[in-house]
């Protein structure tokens, strides 16, 4: 039996990366989790992408390129963030991003 | 640049003049005002004069007019792509109401010359406020009016903020607030007519060719009606203007109720009646009986007031009801009487808070009840308070009984939309205010000036030549509107058929355009 | 073209009011400042050569139409004044027909003497200037209201005579009571007079909305007005009035202005108090001019009001109630003055019910009426200056305080016993013939109660009047100032002695020749000769007087204790006044002002702050949503895409 | 002359600063401002030649047209404005390094500069990453300040979670047309759940670019944390860019869909008007005040989407030229205070007009102009785009925009207060002023004043950019 799969089972996939990623942002503490599933996020999409670009325009290669492009703007983003967090932490000894909350009101 | 223009540039170009004079000399910074002001005086005067050649009152030429015809145009493009020109001119009716605002602005300077504090802010804002004015009544493209119509009202919050005694924030926020929100209303009608009338075009003499869809006016007419309103002291929005004119200095309540409530009366007219006829029609007994609560209610508020002050500023709310009033009766005597009171009211109470201030430059003190016989001390004003007084409860031979006769005898010949019975009912309630206004004026002025001296007030001096003459200019006015009529009347007649006979066309004959 | 197309005095009719005006405008703005003898001299030439140009009118007039011919109304001199729209304009102007030349030169008369009493009563107060200022302002204000052609300049002058008159009443502006009682004069006319509005808007605007049964506006004459008396009294306008059911309403209510001007009961109460004012304005303005406004305003508008018989017997019913009213009042107090206030209310009681019981076929009471206006303005100015020239003499008002003045002010003694003589109806003096044939009127259109009223104040009039006249002149001195009392001076004995001799002799005018409405003066005279009863009452009243004043004052005390409790209920003028007090202070004020004022405070205004209120609020009840918290600020990202896509889902598809 | 030699020039001045930033001594490093500057203004230049052509570069895949053109013109304005700021502070605004903030600014510029000019999805989507990303690190730039520090994280935060799912959106729309040329796009999609979702994702990606509610929760707290010179620059560049940005998505894509989705616009753009005023009004804090001030007007600015009309187009660019100017002065006038003062709170205002009338007379009129109160700029740029409120149909819209910006009036009222009609402070002493810094705030001035009531600019904006829309054959 040999299973391929189609095109909404990559879809599935991609979504459930994305959904992950989402709950990730929302609850994790550390910022560096939070920044990790922000990187879930765009590989979903960079999937999409490629899934798209796979199964809906064959001859072009236009997704695979942003996918390319994709995962270089997530490693600029990381680096940003993590030296904004090496900042943080020096000032305040942590990265609990719950705990960072004196801009408010 | 156009005769016309002048009438706005020129006060404006004093404000520049006197923000331009070096600081510490405010002697210097009165006598440009004054000038600036006098030469206007002279400039309308003038372009009276152009105007009533112009102009050659044929009457039965005019009694059919279905369109405002205006004279001394100006029209420049302005943002072409967007139909916005640079419209002024004059018809009777701004002629009329551009006289009042130059006397006025003069009168109030003159009164305002005790003013120390910071008086070049204060002379300039003046001066800015005074030239919207004069922008909004000579303007006939919507956007060139809305934007004069906020010039003139933001300056008030300053003027009264600064130089202002009591609650001054709290009366100036109210009042900013509450005519800002209005102003809002206004923009919606304005833009509302602009894209219903389908003419690309803000120029008001364009958009009145245009018969807008009954739906339509029924519910732009008493949103623009409303928007002015505020500012006409449309009960119940009117309570801005007590604690204004209270907290205010006087040469501003002069300028405020004198001129600025007039924008009320004036764009509710020019714009709501004018546009929206059928609006107009259906909306008539409604605000007919609003005003009505607001010209009595307005008198009996006044009864109970201490404060001289907020007294004026009920009797303003009672009287500019009457400008509403005859706006809504909807015949050619009744709006006339609406016009003519606009400007009696506007004269009277530039007069009553002139003298306040004067009362209370020397007295130190606004509370009725403290002060008695004054008349002894300060004849002069004594004297031109009772004409005041007597001008506001509408006794013949002063400016207030022309106006409120046309007014009253409106309400009672009616017109064919509303019931006539109700009408007369109605202006049978509204007539019970003379009554009552005597009865506070009365009351009010005996307390101030008659009775016994007061020891305190035994060295109290009479008026100054600055303060006789402007007191004695109003006074004067006051007398010449209530005696000879007729010249002011000519001038306006012309102006309001058009107004009046819209009103009688049916759909179909607004094909003539 | 008339018959007076070339007589001056017509021609120049504008003079008779103009003149007291420019005078006023002089003396006022320029002459004041400068001298106050000059003043007062300039002021009465004025006023005297407005008399002079009057008597002159009256002369050319009367012998252009003379005794028993029609007397028609010319109208001398006019312009557009205000026109609110063709056909409902005012055309201020003057209207000569034999009752404005009556008013007038009653007017002129007495006011050019009153101007010359006061030139010596006045002497030495301060505000000489300004008092003949306000003394001209309302000649020419009652000479502009007599001679309107218009209701409306009626209207006009109506308010100005009100004005001039709180002027005067509230002349001694540093005494409350004065300035208290001028309030009140003016806001109880006021309030008449905005049912006389009311009655004019009413009438005029009908009027003009029934022109067009007269012929489309266009076939008028262009200068025809709806506000015109001679519109307003044809009798096209009257019956169509009262088919439309509106002439009795718009009658009454004129009528209650009128009330309210000569004040009829119950809009009496500012007259007594209006004597405040100084002597001479009570002689002018209380008893020949002001008061006889409403009387003169019936007369005027009576073929409207007799075709409303109704609005008619009201004025009759309230008149004579009045009469009688203000005659039993009169009986009871002590100030000179107030006596003779509540007796010109009865007296103008008696000339209104006579218009009351006069009706367009019998026209007596019409005739009768304006002839007592006639011959009242005379004594009862001359009873006013006499008591002037006593309170001048002995600086009070109370009649207790004098006595004997008899000896001391031989010429007051007499001119003031003549004109008492004349008020309480004794042959042969004028009161006699006027109110003779008032009464008789009221008896010949079977109005007995009226009659009977007529009859019975006729006796009491006399009463009190003696009453005064011997307490003050006879008797001996109850005061010292009476012993220092002195004659008073020339400029004021003159007016008296003049008057004197007109209420002497004003009586034997043969006046209905002269003044008349309708087609002929019908003299309804009764199966038997009136006067007799009349006289016969008046003399009794004269008896009672004496019996019981002259000589000790014992008799007068026991009477009052004897009445007791009727006594002071009278005295207390029925306490009319402090239910007035009561409505206007205890409920106008409280309940309508007060509750006003608050609500606009409180609701209206709260209202507005309440909204600024809710903003502020609003604004800080938001700013918590933003916690700091980064994950809250993500999580209501992620919601709000939800949304956004739920949202077109739901609208778009 | 080539299409993209504004952005080459803007790029290269990038690179130059940040060389001369290494290479220079330390004492001339002052003429790094002065430098970028030049670039900015050639740029500038640049763009003007190109106007009011169309030009294509890089195989189609940027395209030079007089809407870009506009938008550029306003980046660069913004820039210069903010590179002056950044130059003339000297205490307590003064960023340490600043030849690496211009240079980083500079990038940005280059990214939203690109941005406009993308035509397709991959162009795009680099462009606006080279906008943002960078910001990032602008807002953290005070590196001994924590507030700076938190404001950073909190928009590092925000802006990956937004990019990421702007990202999943643009893959769905890429999915959905099976090509990432725009136009390709906006011709292929239709009506779909998937499109809707791809929009609703889309618009948060956007909405957190422009602060629109309830994607601008980020706002306050990183305008507040960022230095004052970044915050300036936030809210004038950054959120151009995002409406440059909604530009390419709402017209761009969706624009055959937009005619039903007015009553979307309208409720976002009600809720922010509103919510952005009302929580203004309890601030305290000046730069605080003025986000949620900037808030409000994103508001404003997105009901040019009603439509679309042909004055859509240029009434936002309009009214973004003007606010370009209003901010930039308020903005101005709070960099320069707060540097000379290091106060930075409403009620520090107190008596300026006293002790520097001329300073409290342009935040004076920065703030009336912000309130659209005429005749300064800001009432006719408003009235324009109420306009098409009107035209739209939505006149109640019209009314709750006119109504806010009563209230915004309220709260502009209380720093106008402030300095007009409290007393000075006791220390509060007259400032001196820089005569590059006096010759800005002259322009600021006259912008604010004047470019309302000079009809030229918005004429000139009108007939070179209106046939762009119908050039997408949105409409007839």
């Amino acid at each position: 039996m040999s299973f391929s799969p189609e095109l909404h089972h990559w879809l599935i996939l991609s979504t459930i990366l994305f959904s992950i990623g989402i709950y990730g942002v929302l609850t994790r503490r550390n910022a560096v989790g939070v920044l990790m599933s922000v990187e879930l996020l765009l590989n979903s999409a960079a999937m999409n992408f490629l899934i798209f670009n796979h199964y809906a325009s064959k001859p072009f290669i236009d997704g695979a390129i942003m996918a390319l492009f994709i995962i270089a703007v997530a490693a600029a983003e990381a680096v940003i963030a993590m030296a904004l967090f090496v900042a943080i932490f020096r000032s305040r000894k942590t990265v609990d991003v719950t705990q960072i909350n004196t801009l408010k009101g | 640049m156009g005769l016309v223009s002048w009438l706005f540039v020129l006060p404006f170009a004093t404000a520049i003049a006197v923000i331009l004079t070096p600081a510490g000399m405010p002697k210097m910074v009165k006598k440009i005002a004054l000038a600036g002001t006098s030469l206007h005086l002279a400039l309308t005067a003038f372009v009276t004069y152009k105007f009533v050649q112009v102009a050659a009152f044929s009457g039965d030429a005019v009694k059919d007019a279905l369109i405002t015809h205006l004279y001394l145009v100006e029209k420049v493009p302005w943002f072409e792509s967007l139909g916005i020109q640079y419209f002024v001119g004059l018809d009777g009716i701004s002629m009329f109401m551009v006289i009042l605002t130059s006397i006025v602005i003069f009168t109030g300077v003159l009164a305002s010359w005790t003013v120390t504090e910071r008086p070049k802010e204060f002379f300039a804002l003046l001066l800015i406020l005074v030239s919207g004015v004069f922008g909004v009544f000579v303007s006939f493209d919507l956007f060139l009016f809305f934007l004069f119509y906020e010039v003139a009202v933001l300056p008030m919050y300053l003027l009264i903020g600064i130089w202002g005694t009591g609650p001054k924030e709290y009366s100036a926020m109210k009042l900013t607030m509450m005519l800002m929100a209005s102003s809002a209303l206004i923009l919606v009608g304005f833009l509302a007519l602009y894209q219903g009338s389908g003419k690309e075009t803000f120029d008001l003499i364009e958009i009145s060719k245009v018969h807008f869809p009954i739906v339509f006016q029924n519910w732009v007419f008493p949103v623009i009606f409303i928007g002015f309103g505020v500012i006409g002291a449309l009960y119940p929005f009117h309570t801005w203007s007590p604690d204004g004119h209270s907290s205010a200095p006087t040469a501003v309540s002069m300028l405020h109720a004198g001129v600025l409530m007039k924008l009320g009366g004036y764009g509710a007219l020019r714009i709501g009646l004018y546009l929206l006829p059928e609006g107009a029609q259906n909306w008539a007994l409604f605000f007919m009986g609003l005003t009505t609560i607001n010209i009595i209610y307005g008198a009996f508020a006044a009864i109970k007031q201490k404060d001289l002050k907020f007294f004026t500023a009920y009797s303003s709310v009672s009287h500019c009801g009457f400008v509403l009033f005859g706006i809504v009766t909807l015949n050619m005597i009744g709006v006339k009487g609406a016009v003519i009171q606009m400007f009696s009211h506007g004269i009277m109470t530039a007069l009553f808070f002139g003298l306040i201030g004067m009362v209370y430059g020397r007295t130190k003190t606004r509370i009725v009840t403290d002060m008695g016989g004054l008349a002894k001390v300060m004849p002069w004003l004594a004297v031109c308070f009772y004409i005041a007084g007597l001008a506001s409860l509408g006794l013949p031979g002063l400016a207030g009984f022309i106006a409120e006769s046309h007014i009253f005898l409106g309400g009672f010949v009616g017109n064919q939309w509303a019931d006539a019975t109700t009408m007369r009912i109605l202006t049978v309630i509204a007539t019970m205010s003379i009554v009552v206004t005597a009865v506070y004026v009365l009351r009010g002025l005996a307390n101030v000036f008659q009775g016994p001296l007061k020891e305190q007030f035994k060295t109290l001096t009479d008026a100054t030549l600055t303060e006789k003459i402007s007191t004695g200019i109003l006074v004067v006015t006051l007398a010449i509107v209530g005696m000879a009529p007729w010249y002011f009347i000519d001038l306006i007649e012309a102006a309001v058929y058009p107004m009046i006979n819209r009103l009688g066309l049916t759909a179909s004959n607004w094909m003539v355009f | 073209m008339n018959e007076l197309a070339n007589s001056f005095a017509f021609n120049n009719a504008w003079l008779i009011p103009a003149l007291p005006f420019f005078s006023f405008l002089v003396v006022g703005l320029f002459i004041r400042p400068v001298s106050d003898k000059l003043a007062g001299i300039v002021a009465t030439l004025s006023v005297a050569t407005a008399a002079f140009l009057s008597i002159w009118l009256a002369f050319d007039y009367f012998s252009a139409f003379p005794a028993g011919a029609e007397h028609p109304g010319l109208i001398s001199w006019s312009f557009e004044w205000l026109r609110y729209e063709e056909h409902l304009a005012v055309n201020v102007g003057v209207l000569v027909d034999s009752l404005s030349i009556l008013l007038m030169v009653v007017v002129t008369f007495v006011s050019s003497l009153v101007h010359l009493y006061s030139i010596g009563y006045m002497k030495g107060e301060d505000g000489y200037g300004r008092y003949f200022t306000y003394l001209n302002l309302f000649t020419f204000s009652m000479l502009g209201l007599v001679v309107a052609p218009n209701i409306l300049q009626t209207y006009v002058f109506w308010e100005l005579v009100g004005v001039s008159s709180f002027l005067l009443i509230g002349f001694y502006y540093t005494k409350p009571s004065a300035v208290s009682a001028s309030k009140k004069a003016f806001i109880v006319t006021r309030f008449a007079d905005l049912f006389f509005l009311i009655g004019v808007l009413l009438i005029a605007v009908v009027g003009y909305n029934a022109m067009s049964m007269f012929g489309a506006p266009g076939s008028l004459p262009d200068n025809v007005s709806a506000f015109d008396f001679s519109y307003l009294t044809s009798s096209g306008v009257s019956i169509m009035m009262n088919n439309l059911g509106l002439l009795t309403p718009a009658m009454i209510l004129i009528f209650i202005g009128a009330a309210g001007k000569s004040a009829l009961f119950p809009l009496h109460i500012w007259l007594p108090d209006a004597m405040e004012g100084p002597t001479p304005v009570s002689a002018l303005i209380h008893a020949a001019t002001m008061v006889v406004a409403g009387v003169y305003l019936v007369a005027r508008l009576f073929m409207p009001f007799a075709a409303s018989g109704t609005a008619l017997l009201v004025a009759g019913y309230v008149g004579a109630f009045t009469c009688l009213f203000a005659a039993v009042i009169a009986c009871t107090q002590d100030d000179i003055k107030r006596v003779l206030a509540y007796s010109t209310l009865s007296q103008i009681g008696y000339m209104i019910f006579a218009l009351g019981v006069a009706s367009a076929t019998e026209t007596l009471g019409y005739t009768a009426s304006l002839f007592h206006l006639f011959t009242h303005a005379f004594f009862k100015a001359l009873l006013f200056l006499g008591a002037g020239a006593v309170i001048h003499a002995v600086h009070t008002n109370n009649i207790w305080n004098m006595g004997g003045l008899a000896k001391k002010m031989p010429i007051t003694n007499i001119t003031f016993l003549i004109a008492t003589l004349a008020i309480s109806g004794v042959w042969p003096f004028a009161g006699f013939f006027s109110k003779d044939e008032i009464i008789a009127s009221a008896f010949g259109t079977h109005h007995y109660v009226i009659f009977a009223v007529g009859l019975l104040v006729a006796g009491i009039t006399a009463f009190y009047m003696f009453r005064i006249y011997i307490v003050t002149f006879l008797g001996k001195a109850r005061s010292e100032a009476v012993n220092k009392a002195h004659e008073a001076p020339m400029t004021m004995t003159i007016p008296l002695i003049i008057l004197a001799a007109l209420s002497a002799v004003a009586g034997f005018v043969h006046f209905g020749d002269f003044v008349s409405v309708g087609a002929e003066s019908g003299h309804a005279e009764g199966g038997f000769p009136i006067w007799i009863p009349a006289l016969l009452s008046g003399l009794s009243g004269i008896a009672i007087a004496w019996f019981i004043y002259a000589g000790n004052s014992e008799r007068s005390k026991a009477l009052t204790e004897r009445l007791g409790a009727i006594y002071r209920v009278i005295y207390a003028k029925f306490y009319i006044d402090e239910i007035y007090l009561f409505v206007t202070h205890k409920i106008i004020f409280r309940f309508i002002s007060a509750p006003i004022a608050w609500f606009d405070k409180r609701i209206v205004d709260g209202g507005v702050d309440l909204t600024g209120w809710m903003t502020r609020r609003g604004g800080a009840v938001f700013s918590r949503l933003q916690t700091g918290q980064a994950q809250t600020y993500t999580t209501w990202m992620v919601n709000g895409v939800i949304a956004v896509a739920v949202l077109i889902w739901i609208f778009v598809s | 002359m080539n299409a993209l030699a504004p952005e080459i020039i803007v790029a290269v001045t990038g690179f130059v600063v940040l060389l001369a930033d290494l290479f220079l001594a330390e004492k001339r490093k002052h003429i790094l401002g002065p430098l970028a500057l030049v670039g900015l203004v050639v740029g500038g230049v640049a763009v003007f030649n190109l106007m009011p052509q169309t030009v294509e570069a890089l195989g189609g895949r940027f395209v030079f047209n007089p809407v870009a053109g506009w938008f550029k013109l306003l980046f660069i304005l913004a820039g210069a404005f903010t590179a002056i700021f950044c130059w003339q502070s000297r205490a307590k605004e003064k960023l340490e390094s600043d030849g690496e903030f211009y240079s980083v600014m500079l990038f940005t510029l280059v990214g939203m500069m690109f941005l406009i000019s993308a035509t397709d999805l991959i162009t795009l989507y680099i462009s606006l990453e080279l906008a943002t990303i960078p910001l990032f690190a602008l807002a953290a730039w005070k590196k001994g300040d924590p507030l700076s520090g938190e404001a950073g994280l909190k928009y590092v935060i925000f802006g990956a979670l937004a990019s990421g799912l702007l990202l999943y959106g643009l893959g769905l729309l890429y999915g959905l047309a099976g090509s990432a040329d725009l136009q390709t796009i906006r011709e292929t999609i239709t009506a779909s759940p998937a499109l809707w979702l791809a929009a609703g994702i889309i618009t948060a990606g956007i909405g957190f670019k422009i602060t629109m509610v309830p994607f601008h929760m980020w706002a306050a707290d990183v305008y507040q944390g960022a230095p004052t010179t970044v915050t300036a620059y936030l809210s004038v560049a950054s959120k151009s860019a995002g409406i440059a940005f909604m530009f390419q998505m709402f017209f761009g894509i969706f624009g055959a869909q937009l005619s039903e989705w007015g009553w979307l616009i309208a409720g976002l753009a009600t809720v922010t008007m509103t919510l952005g005023n009302l929580v203004a009004i309890v601030q305290n804090n000046i730069k605080r005040f003025m986000a949620f001030s900037a808030i409000s007007q994103a508001g404003y600015i997105i009901l040019g989407f009603l439509g679309p009309f042909s004055e859509s187009v240029p009434s936002m660019l309009y009214y973004l030229f003007i606010y370009v100017f209003t901010n930039m002065a308020v903005f101005g006038v709070i960099i320069y205070y707060n540097d000379t003062t290091g106060k930075e709170n409403i009620d520090d205002y107190k008596g300026l007009s006293r002790t520097n009338p001329v300073i409290a007379l342009v935040m004076m009129l920065g703030l009336f102009s912000l309130a659209g109160i005429p005749p300064l700029s800001g009432f006719v740029g408003k009235f324009f785009l109420f306009n098409i409120a009107a035209k739209a149909g939505y006149h109640w819209l019209v009314a709750v925009a006119a109504l806010n910006s009563t209230i915004s009036l309220y709260y502009y009222l209380r720093i106008v207060r402030q300095m007009y009609m409290e007393p000075p402070t006791a220390d509060a002493k007259s400032l001196s002023m820089s005569k590059a810094l006096a010759f800005t705030f002259l322009i600021l001035t006259i912008g604010v004043t004047l470019f309302g009531v000079i009809p030229g600019i918005y004429e000139t904006i009108n007939a070179q950019t209106s046939g762009w829309l119908s050039a997408l054959q949105l409409f007839p």
